[in-house]
């Protein structure tokens, strides 16, 4: 038990916090209800594919700063294919689109490999790379996208035997969402492959002296961190029905999310489940900003305040919890 | 070289083996023969390059020179995993569990089958493995067992083991042997490394000798070998100068006068207990412990690193509570850490490590007086006789001389008390003796050293007295007279000064072998 | 493997050359720079003269100023995101209080915003070990937010810019733009701190070996708070500078500096990790970053073109220098 | 304290532009002078379609009786403004059109700002000579709109050439190094066009003193100053204004009472202030307003569609503040 706290006892804290954010939303809108519950999955679809992608590279100790121009990309040229397509075509856009975020993210992860240059540096030169490469596909928003893709994140799944009051709560894009990221994560995880992202973020030496290549980790962290990116770009285009060449606000989100969720930043620890609950509780703060018709200006302020409170609280934790007589 | 004709070839056969870092060589000419099945101990001074072979054997770092065989044939051993894949299985001196996985999950990490992983941590003498635990908490003894284990679990060709023993209880330590042992008998090589001849003797075959980077011989193990290996290990530094270099200076103990520090009951957590003892000024004070027995912590407590939970610390008779270091240096403490790379910012220059100190307090945070600073600098730059060829980056320079800036750092600051440890490792033996020099002249200044080694002969030629540490306690302090190797050996176990108990966990194991343990 | 390495070789042109560059880091960048003007001067003949050069220094002092923050932050393995919101804050709030103001108060009330975060990130950093990406990030989402809120307050007063600061910021003297009588104090200043002074020896003690710097007695969170405080000041400055060379108070103004910032410092050899770097290095990347905005201005392409090719000098660059100081 | 009855809610995507601030600032203004609005409720922050989609779905669950958008894509949020309806919200989109059906719009013509703008420069060059063309945010929607005006009016004048396109991302600063970057080449040029970052560059030709030409804006107090100040310059100004929010309130009250438009959308058609004839500089006179932030569109007031007074808009502050 003492373990599970303290392996999981943030995300369980996390979750707590959703809860009870839930709670109090329903007190400020008694009439919040299950449509509303869907619509807060559709926003937090984007969010949650960008923090996924974000929090592979992170547990692989690196970071990506283009995961916001990839998405772009991706969004513009699923957009752009689809554009006056037949709703089949659709079926060969998707794949196409998930395969170049899969080959890009791979580039990232190649260049950091060769040129020795930090994450940091090489992820910032591709985000201008990316963003130039998503303006020369759509110089404007525009495209479009296959009806029955945007049907698949409206709505709720029938669950049989589920009442019917009880499916209402299951919405489309949550389901969506949850397929999408265990159908990638959960085999990962238990994987070679997965321990072997966690151990390079851990300690690269040790890693390296366990046998892990890693090189081609690093590299495969990025291609799936890419790949969890253009999930998150054909999102955009499904709810928007558009692309958009100009990155939304995923990237500073995304960054934000995985350190709330508990991922460290400096690699090793962590799931995907604390940034993708962290997720929720920021889009759920925003609702609930928007259900108090607080002053926009507040906001800002409010939601830098919860980031900063938020972590020093977890760093309070950690340096309360350290054993007696620890260095400081 | 002793040859040694056999019928068999050699599973592991490495010649002309090199690798330099910068200015440092730390394998000139290293060569290594393992035949299938033998227990063969790999021997040298601290630097001689031993740990430097192992992992160019295995692939994690690349030599420059050399050619190595394994069962006959040139293997491209590039890492690890390949090494691996060859049948090497080392257990590097540092633990090399994934720090943030569960124990499961690094076994999966590597491949390693859990059940005989589980027989054989049961057998290395840890019954009660929480597989689940994640490696970070779990203490770094048992993780050089596990370390072992997962090795053990693929039922290597060759398993090499850097200083397997050295971070091990007694009774860990123990398991260890007889399970290495068990392994050469059921036909399988391992290469120990150790710097206790007991295990050696006890446990293996042949040994290579390793002296500043290159096989200097290939001896069989057999009672009465050790004179030799050590003659090849030190090879023309073999004269003693027992406690010569003491005797040069006129030892002034200030008798009657308040002592400079004095412990009382000093407690932390379970790793210190009741550990009392004074230091005089014009005092060096020997430390002698086996690994592990808290002698880090008391070091680290001294120096204002941890907090103590019981107890006190009086310095010049007035008790203080240091919760930083810079406290400790403040009432004139330093600490020279044994680990180079926890003292040294190692991207600087030797000239800004020296003066590091100098900038710490608020009030030093202006403008340097570069003149001044030249001044004292080289000055310990001098005394020390620091080689500053490579002086732009610290990590530039040899290992020996890099130890040599931690001291001078504190030479320079003029500190009234240096808390020493172990800081002759990987030195060679002419610095040795000259920071066994400059220890008595500091001594002979009125300044106070406590001085924590690994190695015996050294309280000999530098301590007035020694205070033996075990589990945790201090068990015996005596004069340094007293002092002679079997003495420090028996207290260090905890074993009453006087008894006439076999000393070394061997003991019972290979008859005999208590004679060779005393010499 | 080979037995050549153990040989004693002829030291070859090429390698001295390099071992050259290797020890004066300053050069390679600078050759470097010369090589972009070269490639503009033959691009656009003519281009190269001494307007155009004042020009480019006015645009690359304050980028060098921000970078500045960054090298030091960056020499203690930490990073400074909110440099871009604490200049505009004092950019702005210089603009509208000077309207009603004494300039002195005027000033000051402008400095306050920038001693405020850059405590508090301090703080955060250095006692509560909030990763600094993290810290500086929330911390520049509040004053944004603060900054709107003020705003609406000041709207009636309107905005002024103070003769000085226009002087300052787009006047030349002797055809030398006058910026240059800030920033030639401040750089110096910089240097000299980082190369003569105690706190300067402490910013690389700290960031190269943290427990090394403890055991010599550094107290880390007095340096950390000192040096963020200390960045904060000099955004600050940075923003009143550049409010008088863009003469138009935004609540974006200095936003979109910050990446470049960071950019030109790591082009500049400053490692992100901590540690190594100097400011000398990250003038002259602050120069090169801004004739390469030049040269991709005048290009004739596209804009997606513009920015690919921005990516890949960036990570070319940076991948070059790396590979001519390192590598010894 | 108000004594209004419905609760309006306003989502808008760009933040810390002064435009985009007179506008949130009109419709506060004209909600709390038309009496009728108890409650704004304001989504007021930078993110793009989907966060849009986000805000105003948060909006159908506070129940707001009307939303007032300015949309970040036409064609982007139609899933969300097609709820809003659904559940019995008035729409309104201002600023841009959107794509969706049951939405009612009111709307600065961009096309026309474009084309009203550039076909005046292109006279004033007498109809021939090269054009620095700094157009606003590359990707953005109503980049594109001014770009197809932009370009309807080039295609008029068949001997007026672009020298060098650049987009300003409507960030002041980049579009000053961009202006003295090109001012540096020396590339003669006859005219600029700028897709309303213009102060700054009007300031850039007279840092560098370079030889003038005429330079097309948008009623930005600081242009509209310069456009009367500033000795040899010739330029005009083609309204934008920002308090085409306060017209977004006015239309979604009128549709809240019943009053419904004739037509789904209406333009508001954008004027041109010129200070190349007496008549217009007269103009001109009469409607710069030093004491406005120089980011601030001078027109303040849209006739027949806001209520409001000046201090009401400046003040801005809604009902119940
Ligand atoms: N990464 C490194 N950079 C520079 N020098 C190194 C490095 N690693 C080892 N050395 C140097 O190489 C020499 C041989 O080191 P090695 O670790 O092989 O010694 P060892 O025989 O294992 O010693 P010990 O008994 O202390 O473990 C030493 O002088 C050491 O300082
Ligand atoms: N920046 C410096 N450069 C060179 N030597 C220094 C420097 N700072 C201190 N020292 C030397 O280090 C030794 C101890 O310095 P420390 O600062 O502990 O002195 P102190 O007794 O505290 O004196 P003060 O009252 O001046 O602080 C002295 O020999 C001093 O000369
Ligand atoms: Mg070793
Ligand atoms: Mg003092």
């Amino acid at each position: 038990m003492s373990r599970f706290l303290r392996n999981q006892g943030w995300v369980a804290g996390l979750f707590a916090l959703l809860v009870f954010l839930f709670v109090v939303t329903k007190l400020i809108q008694p009439g919040y209800g299950s449509g509303d519950f869907g619509s807060l999955a559709r926003a937090v679809l984007p969010y949650a594919f960008a923090v996924a992608a974000q929090t592979v590279v992170v547990i692989a100790g690196g970071i990506d700063l283009s995961v916001a121009a990839m998405m772009a990309l991706t969004s513009v040229t699923a957009a752009s294919m689809m554009n006056g397509a037949s709703e089949e075509y659709a079926l060969f856009v998707v794949p196409f689109v998930l395969a170049m975020g899969l080959v890009l993210g791979a580039l990232n992860g190649i260049l950091i490999v060769v040129t020795r240059v930090p994450d940091i540096v090489v992820t910032l030169a591709m985000l201008f790379v990316l963003q130039g490469a998503a303006l020369l596909v759509l110089e404007a928003p525009g495209g479009a996208a296959a009806e029955w893709l945007k049907a698949s994140v409206i709505g709720t799944v029938p669950i049989p035997g589920l009442p019917d009051w009880a499916g209402a709560w299951v919405p489309k894009a949550l389901v969506l969402l949850f397929v999408c990221l265990c159908i990638v994560w959960i085999p990962l995880r238990r994987s070679r492959l997965g321990l072997s992202i966690y151990a390079i973020g851990s300690n690269e030496l040790a890693a390296f002296r366990s046998g892990v290549p890693v090189a081609r980790t690093r590299i495969v962290a990025y291609a799936l961190s890419g790949l969890f990116a253009a999930l998150g770009g054909l999102s955009l285009t499904i709810s928007t029905g558009i692309g958009a060449p100009i990155p939304g606000p995923y990237l500073l989100a995304s960054v934000a999310a995985v350190v709330l969720g508990g991922v460290a930043l400096g690699g090793g620890k962590g799931g995907l489940l604390g940034p993708i609950i962290a997720v929720f509780v920021l889009r759920l703060v925003r609702t609930d900003l928007t259900l108090l018709a607080i002053d926009p200006n507040v906001t800002a302020i409010i939601e830098g305040l919860i980031m900063v409170a938020v972590v020093m609280f977890g760093a309070f934790i950690t340096m309360r919890s350290r054993p007696a007589g620890a260095t400081a | 070289m002793t040859t040694n004709p056999s019928p068999q070839s050699p599973l592991l056969d490495a010649t002309g083996v090199a690798k330099n870092y910068g200015a440092v060589a730390a394998l000139r000419n290293a060569s290594l023969s393992v035949l299938p099945g033998e227990v063969h101990a790999l021997m040298g001074a601290n630097g001689a390059g031993k740990s430097t072979l192992v992992k160019i054997l295995t692939g994690a770092i690349k030599s420059e020179a050399g050619r190595i065989l394994i069962r006959g044939q040139q293997l491209d051993v590039r890492s690890p995993a390949d090494a691996r894949r060859a049948g090497l299985l080392p257990v590097y001196q540092e633990p090399a569990l994934i720090p943030d996985l569960d124990v499961l999950s690094n076994l999966r990490l590597t491949g390693t089958p859990v059940e005989p992983f589980r027989a054989w941590v049961r057998e290395l003498g840890i019954p009660d493995l929480d597989i689940r635990e994640t490696a970070r908490h779990i203490p770094l003894a048992v993780l050089r067992v596990l370390d072992l284990a997962r090795a053990l679990a693929v039922e290597p060709d060759v398993l090499l083991l850097d200083e397997m023993t050295a971070a091990l209880p007694a009774n860990l330590a123990e398991k260890v042997l007889e399970v290495v042992r068990r392994q050469g008998d059921a036909g399988r090589s391992v290469i120990f490394i150790s710097h206790r001849f007991v295990e050696i003797s006890a446990l293996c075959d042949r040994a290579t000798v390793l002296r500043d980077g290159s096989t200097v011989g290939v001896v069989d193990i057999e009672p009465g070998i050790e004179e030799r290996i050590v003659e090849m290990m030190l090879g023309t530094r073999i004269e003693k100068t027992r406690v010569t270099a003491r005797a040069a200076n006129d030892v002034v103990i200030a008798g009657g006068g308040r002592p400079r520090l004095s412990v009382r009951n000093l407690q932390l957590g379970t790793k210190l207990n009741d550990v009392s003892f004074d230091l005089a000024n014009g005092e060096v004070a020997g430390v002698f412990a086996l690994e592990g027995q808290g002698q880090e912590e008391l070091f680290a407590a001294l120096a204002g690193s941890i907090r103590p939970t019981g107890g006190s610390i009086d310095v010049d008779g007035a008790p203080v509570k240091f919760s930083h270091p810079s406290d400790a240096i403040q009432a004139g403490i330093a600490y020279v850490p044994g680990d180079r790379a926890e003292a040294l910012a190692m991207q600087r220059s030797v000239r800004e490590n020296i003066a590091l100190p100098f900038s710490a307090a608020l009030r030093k945070w202006g403008p340097i007086r570069m003149r001044r600073e030249q001044v004292v600098v080289s000055g310990a730059i001098g005394r020390l006789q620091i080689d500053t060829r490579a002086q732009g980056e610290v990590q530039r320079l040899s290992g020996g001389n890099q130890q040599k800036v931690t001291i001078a750092r504190w030479i320079a600051a003029n500190a009234r008390t240096i808390l020493c440890f172990d800081p002759t490792r990987g030195i060679d033996v002419g610095t040795k003796q000259e920071i066994y020099k400059l220890l008595r002249e500091l001594a002979g200044q009125g300044k106070s050293v406590l001085f924590y080694t690994s190695e015996m002969e050294e309280v000999q030629r530098v301590c007035d007295r020694v205070i033996v540490i075990f589990g945790g306690r201090v068990v015996d302090t005596f004069p340094v007279e007293e002092a002679d190797e079997a003495a420090l050996m028996r207290a260090a176990y905890g074993l009453p000064r006087g008894a006439k108990a076999d000393v070394g966990i061997l003991a019972e194991v290979k008859p005999g072998s208590n004679a060779e343990a005393a010499s | 493997m080979t037995d050549i390495a153990t040989m004693p070789q002829p030291v070859s042109f090429g390698r001295r050359l390099k071992r050259f560059m290797a020890d004066r880091p300053p050069i390679p960048l600078i050759i470097l720079l010369i090589i972009l003007v070269v490639i503009l001067q033959i691009l656009r003949p003519g281009i190269v003269n001494e307007r155009w050069i004042a020009n480019t220094a006015k645009f690359a002092i304050p980028l060098a100023i921000l970078a500045g923050c960054q090298t030091m932050t960056m020499l203690t393995g930490g990073i400074d995101l909110s440099v871009g919101t604490v200049a505009t804050m004092s950019a702005f709030i210089m603009a509208t209080q000077i309207v009603n103001q004494d300039p002195t108060v005027a000033f000051l009330l402008a400095m306050l915003p920038a001693v405020l975060i850059g405590l508090v990130n301090g703080i955060g950093v250095g006692v509560f070990r909030v990763h600094p990406l993290i810290m500086t990030l929330g911390t520049s989402l509040i004053g944004t937010g603060f900054l709107q809120v003020y705003q609406r307050t000041v709207i009636a007063s309107g905005a002024k810019i103070p003769g000085f600061l226009n002087w300052l910021g787009t006047g030349l003297t002797y055809g030398f733009p006058n910026a240059l009588f800030l920033f030639v104090p401040v750089a110096v200043l910089i240097v000299f701190m980082l190369n003569r002074t105690g706190f300067g020896r402490l910013l690389y003690a700290v960031g190269d070996n943290e427990r090394a710097a403890r055991l010599s007695g550094v107290r880390y969170w007095q340096v950390i708070t000192a040096l963020y405080v200390l960045s904060s000041l000099l955004a600050g400055i940075t923003g009143l500078l550049y409010i008088g060379l863009i003469k138009a108070p935004s609540l974006s103004l200095a936003e979109p500096l910050v990446l470049p910032s960071v950019a030109a410092a790591v082009i500049g050899g400053t490692s992100i990790f901590g540690g190594r770097g100097g400011y000398t290095g990250t003038i002259i990347g602050a120069l090169i970053l801004t004739v390469l905005t030049t040269l991709l201005t005048i290009l004739q392409m596209p804009e997606g073109g513009r920015r690919i090719l921005f990516g890949f000098i960036v990570l070319f660059v940076t991948a070059a220098y790396l590979r001519i100081v390192e590598d010894r | 304290t108000a004594a209004g009855k419905y609760t309006i809610g306003i989502s808008n995507t760009v933040q810390g532009n002064g435009w985009r601030e007179e506008m949130i600032c009109a419709m506060k203004a004209q909600a709390l002078a038309s009496g009728e609005v108890a409650k704004l409720n304001i989504a007021h922050r930078n993110t793009d379609a989907a966060g849009q989609l986000e805000d105003i779905r948060n909006l159908i669950s506070a129940k707001v009786d009307a939303i007032v958008v300015n949309p970040a894509d036409p064609a982007g949020i139609k899933a969300g403004l097609e709820e809003a309806t659904k559940a019995g919200i008035v729409v309104v989109a201002v600023d841009q059109a959107v794509t969706e059906p049951s939405a009612y719009i009111i709307s600065n013509n961009q096309e026309e700002y474009a084309y009203l703008g550039a076909k005046w420069l292109f006279q004033q060059m007498g109809g021939k000579g090269d054009v620095f063309y700094m157009r606003g945010a590359a990707g953005a929607s109503a980049d594109s709109d001014r770009d197809k005006g932009f370009k309807r009016a080039l295609a008029e004048f068949p001997d007026v050439k672009v020298a060098q396109e650049v987009f300003t991302g409507w960030q002041q600063d980049q579009a000053k190094q961009q202006i003295l970057s090109f001012l540096a080449t020396g590339t003669p040029i006859n005219g600029i066009w700028t897709s309303g970052i213009d102060n700054v560059i009007v300031d850039a030709l007279v840092e560098q003193q370079a030889p003038m030409v005429p330079v097309v804006g948008a009623d930005n107090a600081g242009f509209v100053g310069q456009l009367s100040s500033v000795k040899g310059l010739v330029g005009a100004a083609v309204t934008n204004p920002g308090s085409i929010g306060g017209a977004g309130i006015t239309l979604a009250l009128q549709i809240l009472d019943g009053k419904k438009p004739a037509q789904q959308t209406v333009l508001v058609q954008p004027q041109l202030w010129e200070n190349a004839t007496e008549e217009g500089k007269a103009k001109l006179k009469s409607v710069v307003d030093p004491s406005l932030s120089p980011e601030w569109p001078v027109s303040i007031s849209i006739p027949d569609w806001t209520t409001y007074t000046k201090e009401q808009i400046v003040a801005c502050k809604g009902p119940g503040e």
